[in-house]
């Protein structure tokens, strides 16, 4: 049972002062992410915030291994992968704990029935191309259609064993178009690149022309820096990948924690993950940026973490058997 | 007696030797034996839980892409160790051996290259091959008119692979090949050339036999180096869609993390080096190499004549690959906004310097770290190996010659596997040093000191018994005469010796990316970490800034006074 | 009672023993040289006696104090003991001056005494000009006095010296012969040669001691071990000698190859009838003619005719296929082939046990 | 016509001329041995006649061809000469075979031949047991018959040695020397023989170049340069000599220190009136009584005698300080302190241009 929302009082900030820093171990875009400490160290002068960021696998894997050796350095978490709050919970590593915005403002189930954690952002896994280089006649409107030669040779992709967003689509994706779709891909000669960050960065570049997955909110950023690159939202649905953020029960700066996690849900916080992050929230009252399609009308591909976490293994087997990593 | 008075007046010190021997003993096995230990234990342990299985070794036979990647890995290391060779042999022997003009320069840029870490090395043929926006390709589209889907060279392939590493490893080839070539005797060719062997004859049949250890042992340094290689492979490939059996260990890290295998697929890693370092032995056989009787002549000069020009065209090339383009590109990208920016005024900028400078809040730690761990890690293993190899060489100690054994070990344990073992040492309770710089200082230990064991004991075999003798019997204690006669005898070797470790740890990365956390982080993970995120500007301005540095050290350290004015000498 | 004493010295390394239960005992002020073959232990003796390494058994005594036994060994640095090593061994990073003053200074000397004695030892040595040298800017002889000076100035109770000459050319080699021995005879301390070269310690001892396979084969004065060796081995090893061997006729005469018949005025008389005799390549008498007498006499063909300045060296092969090296002056020149007589002097012949 | 002619040979190095001048002469099958102090330029010379430095004056002539001028010079591998090093330079990745078979393998010889030459080669140097060793498995002595071994199995025109023996100790040395010399007269190579050990000299050469800063100071048999200095730089370099300098009185005889007066028997008989006279040490007669004689005769005081088995060494003190030196048979043992006479035979002595 989720313990009562609590609400920024001076005590905890005053608090929170007193233990001057916090510790975010977080999967967001470095960039985002530091932004958001800015914002927050402005907000709450005195409060020094500490960006760990690393693709989503291994601030998992950084978890897991401080923890089984008794080292606790980090106070608030973040990644883009659902299931490692599932296995934290499990643990009994998070400390229970509601903020009053997302006791009142959240979906019932974008939050963990006991408080454990929040959906603290959602990102989709777009396809995306380069409009210079690919004319828009020529880009692929299905999932389907990027097996068509002609893409060959032209695709970036991240890969499910390092990205926890790119785990979920491969789930989800293999779960609607069956594994001999992935095999198919695996022949087009596809780059692959490590975290889900990574594509939209190679499609700026100009490495590629098209990528096949990838953090929407990363070409967001992309195309406001004016970047030609245009987002496909597939007939057939686009994966969504939720994001949670907790508190962790050995937090070290527990009190200032709280009042970052609280911070987190904030709607300036939000909103800033929407507009300079190009994040999706949960937050209500956010106002989605002019110009980018708003999630009502994408069909989204919810997936659920309990079903994904046995499927792991396989999932990562088949991958590296269609695309040789 | 005046005499007995005189010899009861002195100071009479306890021989320290043996208690150093054993606090040594203790030290290397800690540091050399702990870790493998643990590796062959986890390695007999289930993943799943449980007691002791075969399982993970069933598993490392059964499993294609185990297999694969040890082939890849091995194909790519032998390619990287015959293209470093092929690279380096002609070019030590241009520049030790002939009329060749700037050699000096050649040398010192070829130690420049040394110092760039692979892993900085990959990033920039990123920059400048991959296939769509490698500036090469751009340049070679635009020369020719073709269309975007025409690429030149593709850094995002096996081939690619091995060219980028072998850029940075053939070094080692080369600095060990020249120092031989400088030390065979004119008159070992001169015997040739009077009984009739013409100039190329001599080559063939004299000189090169004679550095054949030199350029085989480079070449199982590059070959090792590959193939233990974590850097390069896993930023290029990643994406060219194949694992090495170390970028395949690290995977087997990722959620959720099966130690048990990783430990197994490690092992065959550490006997693979075992045969190849046998190997090396047994092919230079009863051979002699060193060069027997006195006094002879200082090492002929061959006139290159008209071939001067083909000459310095292919060091130039050689040069423009390792070092000039590598460098350029990573200075484009460091001042540009993308690298696909053409550079003008427009695209110039100083983003990338104000992000990592100012707005990356890892920057300062990481980078106090790295430097902190790199004088505490070449100061250790300097000390270290200077005392080891005092006790080996003057045999004081019955036994000592055991710690030779312990302190070259390391040599046979790649990085990666060294990772695991400390990982699995130090991160289970009793311990609890990860987190800290204590098991980072200890990994950069193990596997420096070898190297630096290597340096200080080839200073020591050139520094006479006798000298140490005369001290004593004039009535100095063991330690003083360490440290008023043999000390500042190697000095130049110490401080070579250091620099070599100092760059050796900041160039790191094999180990240290399964042992660093928040607190420890160092400028190589960084790097890395960004590579992740593809800010490809932000590496390139923390690569200027570490390679900046490392030179600034080893120059500093060659420099100041009391430390013997001498030049770096890279692994002799 | 003798200054330095070894006593059943011995020492091993593995299965391997290289000093056998040498018994030496040299009186204070001696020079005693320590000749023998490459190999048969004179360095290991010579470390045993400095204290760098520890013997296996017996003991060496300083004074009639033990400083090496199989338990214990005063280390070298207590020994106040001074060594000249074959490589000189001066430190190359410091000067002459500081190569002479280090064992002062570790004898805490104030810094005036120090200078005084450093200058003294180098006017000595003849090397006041060259104190701020290094000593890689000095000539081998040069090098070699800076370590002489270096060993004598700490003023020790015992000089060893391992070989001290053999890195020097000819010319030089002799110099510093008569060298040492001008400064041994000025400053008297106990000393202890090592060497493989006969005419050096000819030169140079009191007391020779010819050491084999780590024993002593036999010692004396230059005298003794040159006219009356002990054994075949200390005849051949100090060179210059032809050895005959015989089988014993009657108690002076031995019976050789091809009927020569040698009567040995002294040697060994009694023993085994297998015998070996000695006579020193200069006291064969060489003619061109017979002297009529019919022992101590033979016949031969020179083989060999070589010019050496102060006297000729000859290569005689004699009937039995037997070679005689001897030795005449300048003026008896006989060319090769030709045939010549040789007489073997009776009280010049040494009749040895085999 | 001689078979090896220098004429006039010069070299420099940088502004520093090593060789000036150098005539030389060489018949067929002769061994010449360049003999000088360090430095004096015999290397360079020989590695002029090898050919592996260019000449900057003069030439080279082999058999009346030119090899070496101021303009051309003939590659080493075209000269058919061989070289013995003073390192060996044995190949140590060859066993004793490759290295010896290597110069003939060059020429393209069949097989069979190579391995019968090589075997035959390898007997004469006493080496077929250790056919298959490499070098580093070799001792010193043995390393060097290889060395030699491996220049002679060419069979070339000339043969070069460079300080061959000064890697050796004593006594192989001493064995080397007649073995040189020994395959030397077995082969009749023209030898070219380059040392600074006088004695070396005298036991191998059939003609003995002084050689002097680059100059030629005296050639000639070994009984001319020993007996016949013609300065007295040579006097002194071959050894065994004592010099007194002094002013000439009347043709032949010399007025030196302290009232000794010198007729000397040979020598320069004219030039300057400053004047050196050269006797050698055995030449002077030694005894404890006056002879009477005024000319030729001084005494002196023993200050040290040596026993050298052989004969003794005599160091006596002369007036006006002089020290000289003289041997003197076993049996004259004369204690130091003692007054004695010596006596300059006038036939000894031999003045001397300064
Ligand atoms: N540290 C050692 N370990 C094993 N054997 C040794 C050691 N030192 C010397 N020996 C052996 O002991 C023997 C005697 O050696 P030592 O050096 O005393 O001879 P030496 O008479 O000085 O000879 P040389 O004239 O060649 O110097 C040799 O056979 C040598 O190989
Ligand atoms: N390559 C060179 N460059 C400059 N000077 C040289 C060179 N080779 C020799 N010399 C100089 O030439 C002089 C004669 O040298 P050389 O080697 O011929 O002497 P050497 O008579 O053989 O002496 P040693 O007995 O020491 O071998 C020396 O002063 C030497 O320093
Ligand atoms: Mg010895
Ligand atoms: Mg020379």
């Amino acid at each position: 049972e989720a313990p009562a929302p609590y609400q920024i009082t001076p005590e905890l900030e005053a608090a929170a002062k007193a233990e001057g820093k916090v510790v975010f171990y977080t999967a967001t875009d470095v960039a985002v992410a530091e932004k958001l400490a800015e914002h927050f160290k402005t907000k709450f002068p005195g409060i020094d915030v500490q960006v760990e960021r690393a693709g989503s696998e291994r601030v998992f894997q950084r978890i897991g291994q401080e923890y089984s050796t008794s080292i606790y350095n980090a106070d608030v978490i973040e990644t883009s992968d659902a299931v490692h709050f599932e296995y934290f919970k499990r643990q009994g590593w998070l400390e229970p704990m509601v903020p009053q915005e997302v006791a009142d403002k959240w979906p019932a189930d974008e939050r963990d029935p006991d408080g454990n954690f929040a959906a603290y952002r959602a990102h989709l896994s777009v396809l995306a191309y380069r409009t210079d280089l690919m004319k828009e006649a020529d880009a692929p409107k299905t999932w389907e259609d990027l097996l068509d030669p002609r893409f060959k040779d032209k695709m970036v992709k991240a890969h499910p064993g390092y990205s926890g967003t790119v785990m979920t689509s491969t789930f989800v994706l293999s779960q609607m178009l069956g594994w001999d779709y992935f095999e198919k891909l695996g022949k087009q000669n596809i780059m692959q690149v490590q975290s889900s960050t990574e594509p939209p960065k190679k499609l700026a570049q100009g490495e590629r022309a098209l990528e096949v997955d990838g953090n929407e909110y990363n070409v967001f950023r992309l195309i406001d820096e004016g970047k030609p690159i245009k987002i496909v939202y597939p007939d057939e649905g686009t994966p969504l990948a939720v994001g949670n953020a907790a508190v962790l029960k050995q937090a070290p700066h527990p009190n200032a924690a709280k009042l970052f996690y609280a911070f987190l849900f904030s709607l300036d916080a939000q909103q800033l993950n929407s507009d300079f992050g190009g994040l999706r929230s949960f937050h209500p009252d956010v106002k989605e940026k002019q110009g980018r399609t708003p999630l009502s009308k994408i069909k989204v591909l919810h997936s659920d973490p309990a079903k994904l976490e046995p499927e792991i293994q396989t999932i990562k087997a088949n991958y590296e058997k269609f695309f040789g990593t | 007696m005046t005499s007995i008075a005189q010899v009861q007046g002195r100071r009479s010190s306890i021989d320290l030797s043996w208690p150093t021997f054993a606090l040594l003993s203790l030290v290397l096995s800690v540091l050399v034996l702990l870790p493998l230990f643990w590796l062959a234990y986890y390695s007999l342990r289930s993943d799943t839980g449980g007691g002791a299985t075969l399982d993970n070794f069933i598993a490392l036979v059964a499993d294609p892409t185990l297999l694969r990647a040890y082939g890849l890995a091995i194909s790519m290391a032998l390619a990287v160790g015959i293209l470093a060779c092929l690279i380096a042999t002609p070019m030590a022997w241009l520049v030790a051996r002939t009329d060749l003009p700037a050699r000096r320069i050649i040398r010192m840029l070829v130690t420049a290259s040394f110092v760039t870490p692979p892993f900085i090395g990959a990033i920039a043929y990123e920059i400048l091959a991959a296939p769509n926006s490698g500036i090469v390709n751009i340049i070679y589209r635009s020369a020719f008119g073709l269309d975007p889907s025409q690429y030149l060279v593709n850094i995002y392939t096996f081939s690619g692979l091995v060219f980028a590493i072998a850029c940075f490893t053939f070094p080692y080839v080369f600095t060990l090949v020249a120092n031989a070539l400088d030390k065979v005797p004119s008159d070992l060719e001169d015997a040739s050339s009077i009984l009739g062997g013409k100039s190329m004859t001599t080559l063939r049949k004299v000189t090169i036999p004679l550095v054949l250890p030199a350029m085989l042992a480079g070449t199982l340094i590059a070959i090792l180096q590959a193939l233990t290689m974590f850097g390069s492979p896993a930023i290029l490939a990643l994406p060219a869609g194949f694992h090495v059996i170390t970028t395949k260990i690290w995977s087997l890290f990722q959620f959720p993390p099966r130690l048990g295998l990783a430990a197994a697929a490690a092992l065959p890693l550490l006997i693979i080096t075992v045969v190849l370092l046998r190997a090396q032995k047994s092919i230079l056989g009863r051979k002699g190499y060193t060069v027997l009787g006195g006094k002879s002549g200082t090492p002929r000069i061959t006139k290159l004549g008209s071939w001067k020009w083909v000459a310095v065209a292919f060091v130039f090339c050689i040069l423009s690959l390792t070092i000039l383009l590598p460098y350029l590109a990573i200075l484009k990208t460091a001042f540009t906004g993308t690298v696909g920016d053409p550079i003008n005024f427009d695209t110039l900028t100083l983003r990338h310097w104000k992000f990592v400078l100012f707005e990356f809040s890892a920057t300062q730690l990481a980078l106090r770290n790295t430097f902190l761990l790199g004088f505490l890690t070449a100061t250790a293993v300097t000390a270290i190996a200077l005392v080891v190899s005092y006790l080996v060489i003057r045999r004081s100690v019955p036994g000592a010659r055991y710690l030779g054994v312990l302190a070259t070990a390391p040599v046979a344990i790649p990085g990666i596997v060294l990772g695991v073992g400390l990982f699995l040492s130090y991160a289970n309770p009793t311990f609890q040093l990860y987190g800290t710089i204590w098991i980072l200082l200890i990994a950069f230990m193990t596997i420096e000191l070898p190297a630096g064991y290597q340096q200080m004991s080839s200073a020591f075999a050139g520094v006479h018994p006798e000298l140490e003798e005369a001290g004593r019997i004039m009535g100095a204690s063991r330690l003083r005469t360490l440290w008023d006669i043999t000390a500042p005898l190697l000095r130049t070797s110490v401080v070579a010796a250091w620099c070599f470790v100092f760059v050796g740890t900041i160039r790191e990365l094999s180990a240290t990316i399964l042992l660093t956390t928040a607190n420890t982080k160092l400028v190589s993970v960084i790097i890395y970490d960004l590579n992740e995120s593809g800010d490809l500007g932000a590496i390139c301005v923390l690569g200027i800034i570490l390679l900046v540095a490392s030179f600034a050290v080893v120059f500093v350290a060659n420099r100041v006074p009391v430390l013997g004015g001498s030049q770096m000498n890279a692994r002799g | 009672m003798a200054f330095l004493e070894l006593d059943g010295l011995t020492k091993s390394y593995g299965s391997l023993t290289v000093v056998k239960g040498v018994n030496l005992s040299v009186d204070k002020g001696k020079l005693v040289c320590l000749l023998g073959p490459s190999g048969c232990g004179k360095t290991t003796t010579l470390r045993l006696v400095a204290g760098f390494v520890p013997a296996n058994g017996g003991e060496i005594r300083v004074g009639g104090k033990t400083v090496s036994s199989a338990h214990s060994t005063v280390p070298p640095e207590a020994r106040n003991m001074s060594m000249i090593f074959q490589s000189y061994a001066l430190w190359p990073h410091m000067t002459v001056y500081e190569n002479v003053a280090y064992g002062l200074k570790l004898r805490r000397m104030p810094q005036a005494q120090v200078t005084e004695l450093v200058r003294t030892i180098l006017s000595a040595t003849q090397l006041l000009a060259l104190a701020e040298r290094y000593p890689g800017e000095l000539s081998g002889g040069q090098q070699q006095r800076v370590s002489l000076a270096r060993a004598l100035v700490i003023k020790p109770e015992i000089l060893l010296l391992d070989e001290p000459l053999s890195n020097l050319d000819a010319n030089l080699r002799e110099e510093m012969r008569f060298e040492i021995r001008r400064l041994h005879d000025e400053f008297r301390y106990t000393t202890v040669y090592v060497t493989h070269d006969q005419a050096e310690a000819m030169t140079t001892a009191d007391i020779i001691v010819v050491m084999n396979d780590g024993r002593i084969e036999q010692s004396g004065s230059p005298e003794d071990i040159y006219e009356r060796p002990a054994t075949e081995f200390v005849a051949r090893f100090i060179g210059g000698t032809n050895i005959f061997s015989g089988t014993r006729n009657d108690k002076d005469t031995v019976l050789c190859q091809a009927g020569l018949v040698l009567r040995c005025g002294n040697g060994t008389t009694d023993g085994s009838s297998k015998t070996a005799v000695s006579i020193r390549h200069h006291d064969i008498e060489l003619s061109t003619k017979p002297n009529g007498a019919n022992t101590n006499t033979t016949v031969g063909t020179v083989t060999r005719q070589i010019y050496l300045g102060s006297h000729r060296d000859y290569l005689v092969s004699i009937a039995g296929g037997e070679m005689v090296r001897t030795v005449a002056p300048v003026n008896v020149a006989i060319p090769v082939g030709q045939e010549v007589w040789l007489h073997f002097p009776p009280e010049k012949c040494r009749a040895l046990a085999q």
